[in-house]
This record gives structure tokens, sequence and C-alpha cells, in this order.
């Protein structure tokens, strides 16, 4: 078996010589149809070395099958026209296909789609397999947020920072659900496995900071589960690598925009985040926080930061949503259904809070979304690296 | 647009057709009748259809605006979850085999009914239970896995994903009884003198939907049962956390999903057959060719399935086998497009409105066909993996292959199912309204794909918002055509003008019967001395 | 009335074309059942493919002895079901509806093992799943092979609890002279159904007991 | 006995004779060829039963055609998944 795990590698290795793309070799013109193309297909930008030729191997599949179906399309409307009904019981002659006319359709085609897979597919070991000396980074998904570790111990959270111009190799897992690590810009994505590795490479062009989407359902936080790319000279990389922690002032000084890329928290309208303040209010002074934090470090309670939406399994080893109806619960009968590993001592609140106080606390809850720092660098997966 | 009246007195007096004999609700209850299942199935798979839709009208009302619109993320999940499960298992599925296959299928074939018709009547009651346990999910809060209930998270979520999933098992078990039936009724009922190739075209994409529901649900039905297992009694095959791989569950699952598409594809591409023959009065530019397509599609489809998985971190050597296969399995599909505009060639063609839904489901299956050729390669689906313009794919290729042509089929067959005839020129404004809203709909999904929208998503940058707000005020027409389609049709049930035997002047079998067809559908044994298209002149 | 009209349905032209109906639906449902255990055996070969060597130490702590004798006790099940076939062939309804009893004993004696085997394994802490509490094997390995057991074993018991009801009614029918020499199809159908019970349990047996 | 009881009771025979043979090789410690020859043995008793016992081949065309294919399909679905777990590309371990 071993042979066939190390063929990928040999066929992305030759292949990995000619980068240079097809519309590149055109020059000036090249470029401008490539950027055209792309704008009006919607496209992101193209700002890794691998997204430039996936996206020409697209404007190639399109316009080679917008051509048959217009071909289609006309003949099927012309035969519409010419060959209408004129008379009642009108008799048509027998047509019967040419076996030749068949099997050319059949065979030609074929071919055609065989080699686009062909395109394809080295295009496809290409990014999957690594090239050699790409600086190594761990990418562990948790639910609704991204963890990045570093060889040399430095790690963050929500923000990947790389080195623009060098390869960089992504070994990609997840500590409890599948996620899915999804960069539109450099036009890759792998799949996060909770208990495995599993890796894909890109090199960023240029500078610059670029969005990172989860793309495979994981709960009620999936569609916020955003991250950000932020791709450094290789000079200021290694200056984030001894510590520096650049604000986004630093960065725009290098041209690089990290606010554009996504937008903020949870646009809360007006009048949920007054309710919001309303309710981190009531929560101080009804002395709720003297057993719950807010910054995601255990205490007497559980903490409330990301507590909302998330999936907790009580005493009894019922799991339970933690949404309004529960919270509610635990406030007016906290004796009903704790969450295991807690002390069943809080006091109830029944008769001491109103109904527009719970709500307040329900919306400050909903705000304490997003990263819980964590314990400790992104540890292996469970099961340790498999053999 | 002329009017095809073929002026014919009718046959007898309209008393004695299976829709009256035997009299009174019971008799509908305990029917073996494969004409009555033919039509509770039309009637239940239509309700499944209008409940999927108003889901689907939630969800892109709900994506009009970035962040909360109408629902929260909790609810979110679950709408899609629904939308998907109702659709693909309680509409998609069993919609055009179930309904105008048990109809069909003994009238195109000559013969009295199907081979076991307490088998028949049977899966009618398995499907009421199965969707009875579904609606039950329902009713508890839904699921919000998706209808593909990945683990880990399918273990995880307290949500019913328990219900939902043994619901779908037992409607596999209807549809395994329904795909024994109808293979088996091929292979004996055959009237006197119909030899293989002289059956209609959709009485082979029967017989091949129902190979495939065959052998594909029993491993649809073993993935779920273990998804429920583990949600409920924590007996993780696929937990991690147990040391389970959650990539085997989704071999299972796309062993199954991928034929699956075709068990919703094949049966349309029958209908579409028998409509462009007789709309164009022409035998089918090669019969053999849409025959041996049919086939293949039914056996290469499921080599396919691995290319659902291209980045789910399969290995690089299954990705290029599956790759490859799949480029096969497109050949046959695009083999068909081609025999049917070859097929309007030379033809004597009358624009009704089953032959504009055939001009729709062209167009649309073509295009939802090509992005799928597009997305099996490898590098590019990398890109494009659960992003919108996987939505837009399937969309096209099941809203705009298969629910077209269920439509031309509804407006095909309905003079022969009920003896009436559909107001025309409602019709064609019907066709026009359900063509925009769809392209409305879903045009601007392929390009929220491209620009790395991914699916599933509850909240979205706003730059994405302008193709959402264009694609929900599609949906709105979408809808909107749908609801006037069943409006005209339902009028048309009592108060449509009497349809004659033959109203469209067709050469294929099921015109022989009277309309709406007696109790055993002929009045005498027929025998088949001709194949079922031969529109041409004495001298061809 | 003759033989054919008392069993012809209205929609068969003959007795022949309709027993060949029913052989052949009855095929077509075992090909799905094939199916529905095969998906089972993929996940078993693809887990065998991972974990090895904790599959091959686990198959070790499976009672090699009762499993063989349920091995031997649905063939020799199978076999009677098969001769009961031929009896009914013969004509002679008394003896195929004793045979057919028989084979219905035997499958409940496979049962009675199969639970000695369960409980010995909930005595030992194999649970399946997450429950697993089973010192001597604490690798994940030994955690999905024992769930895979369970579900395997389990789903083919199931099946055999099917077949004893199957093969009791069929000897109740034999008994009360429903079957001719002529038309016995359900017996034949419900032999299918037991023979290819038994041929699951021939894989499951090496998979679970013999392969270390 | 007529000749078709006598080649039921034949089969069963000769299976049980297979079974004790599968037993005793289980007893051969670390014996390389030991799945194979289980898995070998266990396919001839398997052809036993449907051949004989199932009367497989006296059967129709049609219904041996859909037995075969479900028992080809279960083989694909088994081979691909199994090919899939066996070559995926362990990534280089975490360096430090």
């Amino acid at each position: 078996m071993l042979a066939l795990r190390q063929a990928p590698e040999g066929i992305a290795r030759a292949e990995a010589a000619d980068s240079t793309s097809a519309l590149a070799g055109l020059g000036e013109v090249g470029d401008a149809l490539n950027q055209a193309l792309r704008r009006i297909l919607f496209l992101p930008e193209q700002a890794s070395t691998f997204a430039a030729r996936v996206d020409q191997l697209h404007y190639f599949e399109l316009g080679l099958m917008s051509g048959i179906a217009a071909v289609l399309g006309c003949a099927g409307i012309w035969f519409a026209f010419r060959y209408r009904r004129r008379a009642e019981g009108e008799r048509t002659p027998r047509v019967v296909a040419p076996l030749w006319l068949e099997l050319g359709i059949a065979g030609g085609l074929l071919g055609l789609f065989l080699f686009w897979w062909l395109i394809g597919y080295r295009q496809y070991l290409h990014a999957k397999v690594a090239p050699a000396g790409a600086l190594e980074v761990y990418v562990t998904g948790k639910q609704w947020m991204w963890e990045f570790a570093y060889p040399r111990g430095r790690n963050s959270q929500g923000v990947l920072f790389v080195p623009a111009g060098r390869p960089v190799k992504l070994l990609v897992t997840s500590r409890d659900v599948i996620h899915s690590f999804y960069v539109p810009a450099f036009r890759i994505k792998q799949d996060a496995v909770p208990g495995r590795y599993t890796t894909i490479w890109f090199q960023a062009r240029t500078a610059g900071a670029y969005r990172v989407f989860c793309t495979e359902l994981c709960g009620v936080g999936h569609s916020r589960m955003w991250g950000k790319v932020v791709a450094l000279a290789p000079g200021d990389f290694e200056r984030w690598l001894a510590g520096w922690n650049p604000d986004a002032a630093d960065l725009r000084r290098l041209g690089i925009d990290l606010d554009g890329v996504l937008p903020g928290d949870v646009p809360a309208d007006e009048e949920e985040a007054d309710l919001a303040r309303e309710g981190q209010r009531v929560a101080a002074v009804r002395g709720c926080l003297r057993c719950h934090t807010v910054d995601g470090t255990p205490y007497i309670g559980p903490t409330w930061r990301g507590l909302y939406g998330s999936v907790e399994t009580m005493t009894t080893g019922e799991r339970v949503f933690v949404d309004e109806a529960y919270i509610t619960e635990s406030m007016m009968d906290p004796l009903a259904r704790i969450v295991a590993g807690y002390p069943a001592d809080m006091p109830s609140y029944q008769g001491l809070i109103s109904a527009p106080e719970t709500a307040a606390i329900i919306e400050y809850m909903k705000t304490l979304w997003g990263p819980v720092p964590p314990d400790s660098v992104a540890p292996p997966p469970p099961g340790g690296v498999p053999r | 647009m002329s009017t095809v009246e073929v002026v014919v007195p009718l046959s007898r007096p309209a008393g004695d057709s299976y829709l009256e004999v035997p009299r009174g609700f019971r008799s509908w209850l305990v029917t073996t009748d494969h004409k009555r299942i033919g039509v509770i199935f039309l009637f239940a798979t239509s309700a499944a259809l209008v409940l999927g839709g108003v889901f689907a009208l939630l969800l892109r009302a709900e994506l009009l605006t970035p962040g909360r619109t109408i629902v929260g993320p909790l609810a979110y999940n679950r709408f899609f979850t629904l939308h998907g499960v109702i659709m693909v298992w309680l509409f998609m599925i069993p919609s055009i085999p179930s309904a105008f296959g048990n109809f069909l299928l003994p009238i195109m074939l000559g013969a009295k009914d199907v081979a076991f018709p307490r088998l028949n009547r049977a899966s009618v009651y398995v499907y009421a239970a199965g969707a009875v346990i579904v609606l039950s999910g329902l009713v508890l809060g839904g699921a919000d896995t998706g209808w593909t209930f990945y683990p880990p998270y399918s273990g995880r979520t307290p949500t019913s994903v328990a219900p939902i999933a043994l619901g779908v098992f037992v409607l596999g078990i209807s549809t395994i009884m329904t795909a024994i039936n109808f293979i088996v009724t091929t292979h004996t009922l055959r009237a006197e003198g119909m030899g293989w190739m002289r059956m209609p075209l959709f009485v082979w994409t029967i017989y091949a939907t129902s190979i495939i529901q065959l052998l594909a649900t029993p491993v649809l039905g073993m993935a779920l049962l273990l998804v429920a297992l583990d949600h409920a009694f924590r007996l993780g095959v696929f937990d991690p956390t147990v040391g389970g791989d959650p990539i085997l569950y989704q071999h299972l699952f796309w062993f199954y999903s991928h034929p699956a598409v075709y068990i919703m594809i094949l049966p349309a591409m029958g209908v579409v057959s028998e409509v462009v023959c007789t709309f164009a009065r022409k035998n089918p530019f090669s019969y053999t060719a849409i025959v041996v397509a049919t086939l293949g599609i039914a056996f290469v489809g499921f080599l396919t399935w691995g290319h659902h998985m291209f980045v789910a971190g399969m290995s690089e050597l299954d990705v290029g086998i599956f790759g490859a296969l799949s480029m096969f399995v497109a050949i046959f599909s695009a083999i068909k497009v081609f025999t049917w505009v070859g097929t309007l060639y030379r033809g004597s063609i009358s624009l009704d409105a089953p032959l504009l839904y055939l001009y729709e489901f062209l167009f649309l299956f073509g295009v939802g066909g090509m992005s799928g050729v597009a997305l099996a390669s490898p590098s590019l689906d990398v890109h494009w993996h659960d992003t919108y313009f996987v939505v837009a794919h399937f969309h096209f290729v099941m809203v705009g292959g298969t629910i077209t042509a269920w439509l031309a089929a509804l407006h095909y067959w309905f003079p022969k199912m009920f003896g009436r005839h559909y107001p025309q020129r409602v019709a064609a404004l019907g066709t026009l309204l359900v063509f925009m809203g769809f392209l409305g709909t879903f045009v601007p999904q392929f390009l929220l794909g491209n620009a790395g929208m991914p699916r599933r998503y509850y909240d979205y940058p706003p730059e994405y918002q302008a193709l959402h707000v264009l694609s929900t005020m599609g949906s709105w027409a979408l809808g909107g055509g749908l609801l006037l389609t069943a409006v005209y049709l339902v009028a048309a049930l009592r108060g449509g003008r009497r349809a004659g035997t033959n109203p469209w002047g067709s050469r294929s079998f099921e015109w022989d019967t009277p309309s709406p067809p007696p109790q055993h559908n002929f009045t005498e044994q027929p025998v088949i001395a001709r194949g079922p298209y031969d529109y041409a002149r004495e001298e061809g | 009335m003759t033989e054919t009209e008392t069993h012809l349905q209205a929609h068969f032209a003959d007795l022949a074309k309709q027993t060949h109906a029913a052989r052949f639906g009855m095929w077509t449902f075992l090909g799905s059942e094939v199916l529905f255990f095969g998906s089972l055996f993929a996940l078993y070969a693809s887990y065998r493919a991972e974990y090895g060597d904790a599959f091959s130490r686990a198959v070790r702590h499976t009672d090699l002895l009762l499993g063989s004798a349920n091995t031997a006790i649905l063939i020799t099940a199978s076999f009677l079901v098969a001769l009961a076939v031929g009896e009914l062939r013969a004509g002679s309804d008394r003896r195929a509806a004793a045979l057919l009893l028989a084979g219905a004993a035997l499958g409940v004696a496979f049962m009675a093992l199969k639970g000695i085997e369960y409980a010995h394994h909930f005595r030992d802490g194999i649970y399946p799943g997450v429950h697993y509490r089973y010192a001597a094997l604490p690798e994940e390995g030994a955690k999905i092979f024992f769930t895979l057991y369970y579900l395997m074993t389990g789903l083919h018991a199931l099946h055999v609890v099917g077949g004893i009801v199957l093969l009791l009614a069929l000897a109740w029918m034999a008994r009360r002279g429903r079957f001719t020499a002529r038309w016995h199809t359900p017996a034949e159908l419900g032999g299918l159904y037991w023979h290819l019970v038994d041929v699951v349990w021939i894989f499951l047996w090496p998979a679970f007991y013999l392969l270390h | 006995m007529t000749r078709e009881a006598r080649r039921v009771w034949i089969t069963w025979i000769v299976l049980l004779l297979l079974a004790g043979l599968t037993f005793a090789l289980s007893f051969i410690p670390s014996d390389p060829f030991a799945t194979p020859v289980a898995l070998g043995i266990a396919m001839v008793k398997a052809v036993l039963v449907v051949a004989v016992f199932m009367e497989f081949l006296d059967a129709r065309a049609t219904p041996r055609l859909a037995f075969v294919v479900s028992l080809l399909l279960a083989a694909i679905l088994t081979t691909l998944a199994t090919v899939d777990v066996l070559t995926r590309r362990v990534p280089a371990l975490p360096p430090g």
C-alpha cells in the first residue's frame, strides 16, 4: 500500500514546475480578460497562486459548455418554429439517428470530460501535496471559532498570520464536530475532521487580509464561524512570530485593511443593543456574575461566554440546548436540570426577577458570543496522530 | 398556439371508470387497484411538495437581510433540514415513480394490475406511516442537521434527529416495496407481442429507477438507523471520541444519495421521452440510445458517489477514481438531451403546456447537468463544495429537471387520469411564471456560490445581500407559478372539458383505453402489434 | 374447482407465471437484504483496515465455542427447512410440518446461546458505543469492534426471530394441509429467507470469532 | 429418498465438515494465511447454501441476475471504502 500512498506526491512534484497559468502567457490581454471574466462571474480576487489556475479551468469549461448549450438551444427553438404542426393528424417521416452520430457524440463528450478531469485532478493534487519546506500551521476548528498553532509555540485565535510569497501547509483538525476551513480568495477548502489531520497548502501572492468561512454545518453558530487570513511581508511575519501583536492601525499602515474583510460582531440593531446593556446591568445587580463569569474561565457556575446556543450535558446525562427556554427555567427553577460537573446550589429567582429583566439577561448572554480563550495550545486530536 | 382537439365521441358513459367503481371512501382506503394507489400517491406527494415549498419560502424570506430577519439561527437550521427531508423523501423520490409509475406501468404494459397488488397497498400504508413519523419529528421541533445527518453533529444535537431518521427509514421500506413490484411487473406481465424493445420509454425509466431504489435504499436505511441509534443511545460507530470515522458514514450515505438523484431524474427523463414523441408526433431519434443511456445511468450511477466527498478528507487516490467515474455517468445524460432535441427534428410540433415544460426541462436540466460536470472536476469542486453553487446545481437538476417534468406529466396525463382537460391558456401562463420564477431564484445562487457564499448560512456578509434579495423575489414568483398551476388543475378536476380517449393523438399504448380507464384497464386484453411511437408516413 | 383456480390470482395468465413472479420478487428482496447487511460488512472491512491489530486482539475475547455451536445450529436448521420443502413437493405435509417445527426450534436454540453470550459480555462490561467499560481492552479499536459486533449480530438476531415466526406460521399452514405438491410457494419463499439468514451468519462467524 | 433429498443431505454434511475445518484451522498460531483461508472456506460454504438449499442453479435467469448484481454492489461499496481508509496519506508528524 505504501506505493499507493506516495503516488500523489510523485504526480504533484512533477507537475508543480509549470505553475504559470495559460492566460498569463498572453500577457496584458490575458490578464485583462482574466479580470473581466472574474468580475462577471462574481469570483473573489485571485489571492493565491492556485486561484489563478483554477479560474482558468473554470473559464475553459464554462466557455465550451455555453457554446454547446447555445448550439443545442438554437437547434431546439429552430425546430419548434421550422417543424410546427401545420395540419391535424400530420404524419412525420421516420428518422432514426445513425449509430456513428450517437457514438460520435458520446465519444467526443467523454473525451472532453475526461480531459477536464485530467486537468482538474492534477490541479487538485497540486493543491493537496505541499512542497517541501512549507511553513506548517495547525488549524483547529472548535464549535464556532478557529484556533491556529505555529511550530515555535506561538498561537492565535480567529486570525491566521502567514508570510506572503511562501508556501504554507495547513494541518487541519477539529475538537468536536466536522467543520471545514474555506478561504474563497485562495480557492481552497478542507474539512476539519475530529480525530484526524487533513492537509492542504496555499501560497499567498501579496500581503493582505482575506476572509475564512466554515462550510460544514456545525450547529447554531455555523454561520458566524468566520476567521481571517492575514498575509504579511516575510520580514513583518518574522516580527509577528517573535511576539509582535499588531492592531488594526499597525496593519493599515502596512496596507492591510483588517476590518474591511468581515463585518464586526453580531450586528445587533439599536433596540437589541440597549436590551443587552440593560441585561448586563441586571445580571450585575442581581448577583448572577458572582457565580457566572463572562470571559470563559470556569467558576462556581458555567461561564456565560459562548453558552447561548451550545449543547450542555446535564447531570442526568440528558443533552439540552441552551436556548431561551432552558435559561429561563434555570433562573426560575435551577435545580430542575443542572449542567454536569457543577454544584446544585443556585438560588431560585422565582418572583425576584420580572419578565423584561429575564429577557434582558438572555439578550446579554447572546452577545457573549465568539472565541473562548483557549486553555492551552491546540492539542493534538483525541487519540493522538494516527499511525 | 394551435390546440389539438381530436373530436372523439365519448367511447362509453363516464359511469364505470376506476374513479367511480367501487363507490365510497372506504373502498379507497383498502383499494389494491394500481390506478387508485397512483392517484393517492399523487395527492400525498403534492401535499408534501406544498409543505416543503412553505419551508423553502421561509428560508428565502430569512435570507433577505444578513443577521436576523424573521427567525433565529436554530429555527433557520431546522427549516432547511425539514425542507430537505420533506422535499427529498416525501416528494422527489416517490413523486413520479409511485404516482405516475403506479398508474401507467400496468396500462402501458397491457396488464390488468401490478404483480403484487397487496404489496402495492402495503406500500401506501408504509409510506403513510413513514410520513407520520417524519411529521411527528417536525412537531417535536425538527432536526437541525441538514438532510444529510452528518455525524458527529447528528449524534450530539438534542433536536429530534431520531424520529426523522426512523421516519425516513420507514419511507425507504415503502420505496423498496414499490421497486420490487415494478421490476417483477415489467418482467412477467408484459402483454402478448410486447418485446423488451417495444416497451414505451417511460416503462424503461421506471424499471431502471426501481433497480436503483431496490439496491440503494437499504444502505440509506442502515446509515440512518446508525444515526438514530447514535443519537438515542450514544451507540457511536462514527463517533470520533470512540474511535469511529465520520467519513465512513459519508461513504454509506452518498452510496445511496447519488443513485438517489438518479432515482429522481430517471422517471423525469421517461416523462420527457413520452412527451417529446407525442407533441412532435415523431419516433424517438434513437430508441436504443435512450434505453442504453437509461441502463447506463442506473448502473454507472452506483460508482460515482465519492464526488460528494472530494474535500471531506478522502484519500487522493479515491478522489481520482471517483472523479473519472463521474465523467462516464455524465455522458449518458448528455446523450439523452441530444436525442430529445434530435427527436424534434422533422417532427410536427404543437406547443401545448407539456411541450413548453419540456423545453424548460431541456434548458434547465442542460445547465444543471453541465454545472454537475464542472463540479466533478476535483480542483473546481475544492472551491465550490458546500457553497451556493452546489445549491444552485442540484436545484437546477431537481426543480428544473424533475419538478418541471412532473408538471409536464401532470398536464400530459391529466385527461387520461381524470377524464378532464386543463385550461390551455392559463397553463401556458403558468409555465412562463414557473420558468421566470425559477431563473430568478437560482441563477443568482450560481453567482453567490462563485463569490464564496457557504451553504446553510443563516447570516452572511452584507456584500451578498443584493443577490439574496433577487433570489428571494424569484422564489416568490416560482411559488406563485406553482400556486397558479395548483389552482387551475384542481378547478379542472371538476370543471374541465370532458376529454376523449386520445386527446393528443398519441400512439402510445396508454391512450388506447378510455379515459379515465375502467377498473380492469382494458375492455378486452390488448395484443401489441406495433411499436409505441410509429407516427411515420407509410413510405417512411 | 381445479387445483390452479384456488391459488391463481386474477391478473396472472397461469400458475407457472405467478410462481415465477413470486420467486423473482423474493430474490430481489434478498438482494436488498444483501445490501442492508453489506453496508455493515463494508464498515467492518474499513474499520479492520484502520484498526487491524486492535481487531485481531478483540476477536480473542469473543466466545469461540458458543459462536461455533451457533454456526452448526444454523446450518442444521437451514438443512431441515430445505428437507421440508422437498417433503412438501413429495406431498407429505405432516413430515414437512415436523421439519419446519424442528427448524424453528433450532432457531430458538440459536437465540438462547446468543442471549448467554451477550450476558457474558455485559458482565465483563463490554457495552456498545460510549458505554464500553472493558478494562482488558481499553483501546478505541476494541470499542469499535464490539460496537460493530453488537450491531451486526444484533441485527442478525432480529432476522432470526423473524425467521422463527415465519417457520412457525409455515409449519401451521403445512399441518392444516394448505400446501399441495403443485402449490407451496410460501414455504419456498420462507425457506429462501431462512437460508439467507444462515448465509449471513456464515460470514459473521469468521469475522467475529476466527480472524485473529 | 429422492435425488434432491440426497443432494441436500450431502450438502449438509459437507457444510458441517467445512465448519469443523475452519474451527480447527483457527488454532494455528500466527498463521499469515489465516484470514484468506477462513474467508475462502466461508465463501465456499455460502456458495453451497445458495446453490443447493436455495436452488439458485435451477432458478430462472433474472432472479439470479438480481441477486448477483446486489452482491457485486456490496463488494464495490466495501472495496472503495476500504481503499479510501488504506490510501489516506498520513501527514508529517508535528515537529518538536
